[in-house]
């Protein structure tokens, strides 16, 4: 193929293509400032994806900071991978949940099952043994054809990635609504287990240190960009191509047992995934976070396409990469250890002391941004908030009771909602007891899973009820931290902490920012009633069909323990003759 | 009597991990020859006389054999001469 | 007892195995990754589940032409005791140490829930602790346990007694319900159900755990017995 | 370069669940003329220029890539033409 030339910088100016790419004129402004220069077509597509919602959390940022995150529990708050709260015994527990909605919408299958591979992946990446899966699906009426496919490919797709890993899928819950016909949402949580000792920063420190890239090679998946860096493609080749992210849950089932193995190793100075804008983010997060600045050298990035761009390569979003910063002179330590498990570890840069993140390409220097101001100088938008007109319609209605005559057939149509029906159909998919420690699997209000060698368990939920927060945002959101906590209390666990999947509309209607700001009241404020802090989280903005925005969807992830094995209290009635009570009004 | 054959090939640039996977083992099969190795289905659809057979098959490629994100497709049909 | 667990790049099974012999059993244990095994100085080999190499192009396939697999060729031969589950089960049939073949469920889905199993033979190393006909309780987790295999080879399945398992209620089209079989020698059994996770009452059921004890107890009387 | 085109099917007798689910989707789509669906595998492999392609990918197929207990395969080799 041939490779046409990238715009210049001036074109890129003249013709606003940035605009293209996600950056608005201001950012653009700010870019100028920043480079004292105009950035070329590689810096350009490197700070749209720095500073895109994904990463930089732009527009959620102002929001996010009400919650709380402190508490005697929390060993590591949001901003690392994932975020770890203790359990006794100098262990951890780390967990985050993470949306992979617009990916599933247009590829279900391996948009789920790429959903699943990230989150995991996070939690490993912080040193942890990934114990439990859990899940949270929003979908539209089950009676259209698409969305029935839909449906079946994320579980399809979870189960394949999820069950071939050995991570137990333990819990979650599905709704269906006609707010989501055509923007599903798939958000995928992961708990796993730690030494406290052994968590691992995201950190590229050490003057010198190497850089080393593991795992799949670098492919053009996800990058839509293409048509920017090659004009001339004609409609045949696109048809023929793909740039859909496909999961390779063999891979990372490899690389999950070889970091296990390297973060024990004293040669590894910090380790990241490559998640959302692949390599950008991680190098230079890693960078950013240890004050230093970091070279690469494209040219040694494992590629497995010809001819690929070095916009193409830092924009890629190829699953299962990690990046490693690894002690200088010690890299042939790390390699060995990848070796065992047919893994290549390579290096393709080293840490500098100039604070600037500089990349080659053949030759040439292809970038050379200040990495503080790409990291954590993207912009913060305060968006404009508004009531909804609906809201205060509902609010001047009077409280309604439905009448129910007939019972029994009112439970049985109740029953019938695919919403409320069992979801065997969905878990019997998911292999919930792999690793051999699953005490209570999907089917109990939440899921329990045993400290092996501890007289202790964990038990976790994941819960919204999402028609409640469009009613009510700031009340809807206290209910969905309640009913989480109602389903770790039940197994007879205390809850610890929270993690958060913020699935809104578009952040620029008013009223759209308005239910984020309510729900994210509504949830601080039962966080800090039930001693739960929030320490991990993730934001999905612009979840919308046809200009029609989903209902408010703040999942709430939720994990408490059982500091003995006779706490564990299952869930459905145990003997005939036993009393019922009902506690609470 | 008609018999469709249809193949189902991964797009050029889509990940196709257990094509690479049976590289691997090829190789340490002692097959260093092997450059590449992509795996996609093959369906035989046996179809009853029909004037039509090509937009059928086409129509069956769309609908549910190919998913036409990540694969393509392409088919024969051959009359089945019955003994 | 000493019990070598063969681990594949893709397992995922090895460790639950591992602790099913070392932990519930009190059997020393070893994790033994594939291309480092030497499996003379164990007295039983495991060959635990998960999805080696991915499950790509069949399960089992490419696990089974490593070279470890020629090991347990030799070892079956000499009478060693060799259980494959699951994945295990499905190395073992690719490596032709049991005959036949898996398909897919016939839904075509992964399934994982617990299943009651007909204990059909109580004569064998692996299941003596059992009764015959006695119905016992473990999990299936996989997506390909629609066993098959040619009409002969069912037949002499059948008439050597080497189906040991089979389903109460058939869950993945399985021919004759077969759930697990053994080689003609008896040594070698290859199941998917999985033994490993009903070891223990936490987990739902301890039904698997007279499995491994049946091993145990066979080994050694015949290690008495041949001192 | 060489590229090896390889068939694989499931041998006549063993039954074929996913060809029947995806005949039943199919008559359900809307095409009754259907009768019959078995689904394979097609492998393209990309062999560096040899003199006995034939019979390593006969050695790959009864070594790999086919089960003999339930599947048959058959092969093309053909010369690639680099442009
Ligand atoms: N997507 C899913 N993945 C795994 N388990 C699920 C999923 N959806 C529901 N479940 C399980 O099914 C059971 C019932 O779920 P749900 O209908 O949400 O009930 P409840 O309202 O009582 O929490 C729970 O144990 C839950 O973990």
């Amino acid at each position: 193929m041939l490779q046409a030339p990238e715009l210049t910088p001036e074109q890129i100016e003249k013709d606003k293509v940035y605009r293209e790419m996600g950056l608005t004129d201001k950012e653009f402004e700010m870019i100028k400032n920043i480079m004292g220069r105009l950035p070329n077509f590689t810096e350009t597509g490197i700070f749209s994806v720095m500073w895109s919602e994904h990463c930089s959390y732009k527009t959620s940022r102002p929001l996010l900071k009400k919650f709380p995150t402190e508490g005697p529990q929390v060993v590591q708050g949001p901003g690392e991978g994932a975020g770890v709260v203790d359990i006794g015994d100098g262990q951890g527990v780390v967990f985050k949940v993470e949306s992979h909605n617009h990916p599933s919408a247009v590829e279900p299958y391996q948009g789920a099952a790429t959903g699943v591979g990230g989150i995991i992946r996070d939690v490993f990446s912080m040193g942890a043994r990934p114990i439990a899966s859990l899940n949270s699906l929003r979908f539209g009426n089950l009676t259209n054809d698409r969305v029935k496919y839909l449906f079946e490919e994320v579980v399809h797709g979870i189960a394949g990635y999820g069950n071939c890993v050995g991570v137990p899928t333990v819990g979650g819950e599905v709704q269906f609504d006609d707010s989501y016909e055509g923007n599903p949402l798939v958000n995928a949580m992961c708990v796993g287990l730690i030494d406290v000792k052994d968590i691992q920063k995201g950190i590229a420190a050490g003057l010198g240190n190497t850089i080393m890239y593991v795992g799949s090679k670098t492919g053009r998946d996800g990058i839509h960009g293409a048509t920017f860096a090659s004009t001339d493609l004609t409609e045949e080749t696109e048809n023929n191509r793909s740039s859909v992210q496909v999961g390779d849950p063999f891979m990372e089932k490899l690389l999950i047992e070889a970091c296990l193995e390297v973060i024990q190793s004293d040669a590894l100075v910090g380790i990241q995934d490559m998640g959302a804008a692949g390599l950008t983010s991680s190098a230079s997060e890693m960078a950013s976070k240890a004050g230093m600045g970091l070279e690469m050298n494209l040219d040694l990035i494992p590629q497995r396409e010809a001819n690929m761009t070095a916009y193409e390569m830092m924009l890629s979003e190829s699953q299962e990469r990690m990046l490693l910063c690894v002690k200088k002179g010690q890299e042939q330590e790390i390699i060995d250890i990848f070796k065992k498990y047919d893994l290549d570890a390579v290096a393709v840069g080293t840490v500098t002391d100039d604070k600037q993140f500089r990349l080659y390409h053949q030759g040439e220097v292809v970038a050379d941004i200040p990495v503080d101001n790409l990291a954590e100088d993207a912009p913060i938008f305060y968006k404009d908030s508004k009531v909804p007109a609906y809201y205060e319609e509902f609010q001047s209605m009077p409280d309604y009771q439905p009448k129910v005559t007939n019972y029994s057939e009112t439970l049985a149509k109740l029953l019938q909602q695919p919403t409320i029906a069992s979801k065997e159909y969905v878990y019997d998919q998911y292999d919930s007891m792999v690793q051999g420690n699953t005490v209570f699997s999907p089917g109990s209000d939440a899921a329990v899973v045993r400290i092996r060698d501890y007289n202790k368990s964990i038990a976790m939920t994941i819960d919204c009820n999402s028609r409640y927060i469009y009613l009510d945002p700031e009340t809807g959101g206290k209910i969905a931290v309640a009913e989480a906590a109602r389903n770790i209390v039940a197994t007879g666990a205390k809850p610890l902490a929270i993690t958060d999947g913020l699935n809104f509309g578009n952040p620029d209607k008013p009223e759209n920012f308005w239910q984020m700001e309510k729900s994210i009241d509504g949830i601080s404020e039962a966080c800090l009633a039930l001693d739960t802090p929030v320490i991990s989280g993730n934001v999905s903005l612009y979840n919308e069909t046809n200009d029609e925005s989903i209902y408010p969807t703040p999942i709430i992830g939720m994990v408490g323990i059982h500091e003995s094995l006779d706490d564990i209290t299952p869930s459905h009635f145990q003997a005939d003759g036993d009393l019922i009570y009902i506690i609470g009004e | 009597m008609k018999i469709a054959k249809i193949h189902i090939t991964l797009k050029e640039g889509v990940l196709d991990p257990q094509g690479k996977a049976v590289q691997g083992s090829l190789h340490s099969l002692g097959f260093p020859s092997v450059e590449d190795v992509r795996v996609g289905k093959y369906i035989e659809i046996k179809l009853a006389e029909e004037d039509n057979a090509e937009k059928q098959v086409e129509d069956m490629c769309n609908k549910l054999l190919a998913n036409p994100v990540v694969e393509n497709y392409s088919y024969t049909i051959e009359e089945v001469v019955t003994q | 007892m000493k019990f070598a667990v063969v681990v594949f790049p893709g397992s995922n099974c090895d460790r639950d195995m591992y602790y099913a012999a070392k932990d519930v059993l009190g059997e020393e244990a070893e994790l033994v990754w594939y291309t480092e095994a030497n499996l003379e100085n164990y007295d039983a080999v495991l060959i635990p589940g998960g999805f080696s190499y991915g499950d790509y192009l069949r399960c089992g396939a490419i696990a089974s032409t490593s070279d470890v697999v020629s090991q347990l060729k030799k070892l079956a031969e000499r009478g060693v005791p060799i259980l494959g589950v699951c994945n295990g089960f499905q190395i073992l049939l690719e490596s032709q140490l049991l005959p036949g073949a898996m398909l897919q469920n016939k839904n075509l889905k992964f399934m994982c829930h617990f299943e009651n199993l007909i204990v059909e033979n109580n004569e064998t190393i692996f299941t003596s602790e059992y009764e015959k006909g006695e119905v016992v309780s473990m999990p299936i987790a996989h997506a390909e346990g629609n066993y098959y295999c040619d009409e002969e080879t069912l037949a002499k399945l059948k008439a050597n007694n080497q189906i040991v398992f089979t389903y109460q209620n058939n869950p993945n089209g399985s021919l004759a319900n077969i759930a697990g079989i053994v080689n003609e020698k008896g040594n070698v059994l290859g199941m998917m159900p999985h033994p490993e996770r009903a070891a223990e009452a936490i987990l739902g059921s301890s039904d698997g755990l007279k499995l491994f004890q049946s091993i145990v107890k066979n080994w050694r009387e015949s290690y008495v017995a041949g001192a």
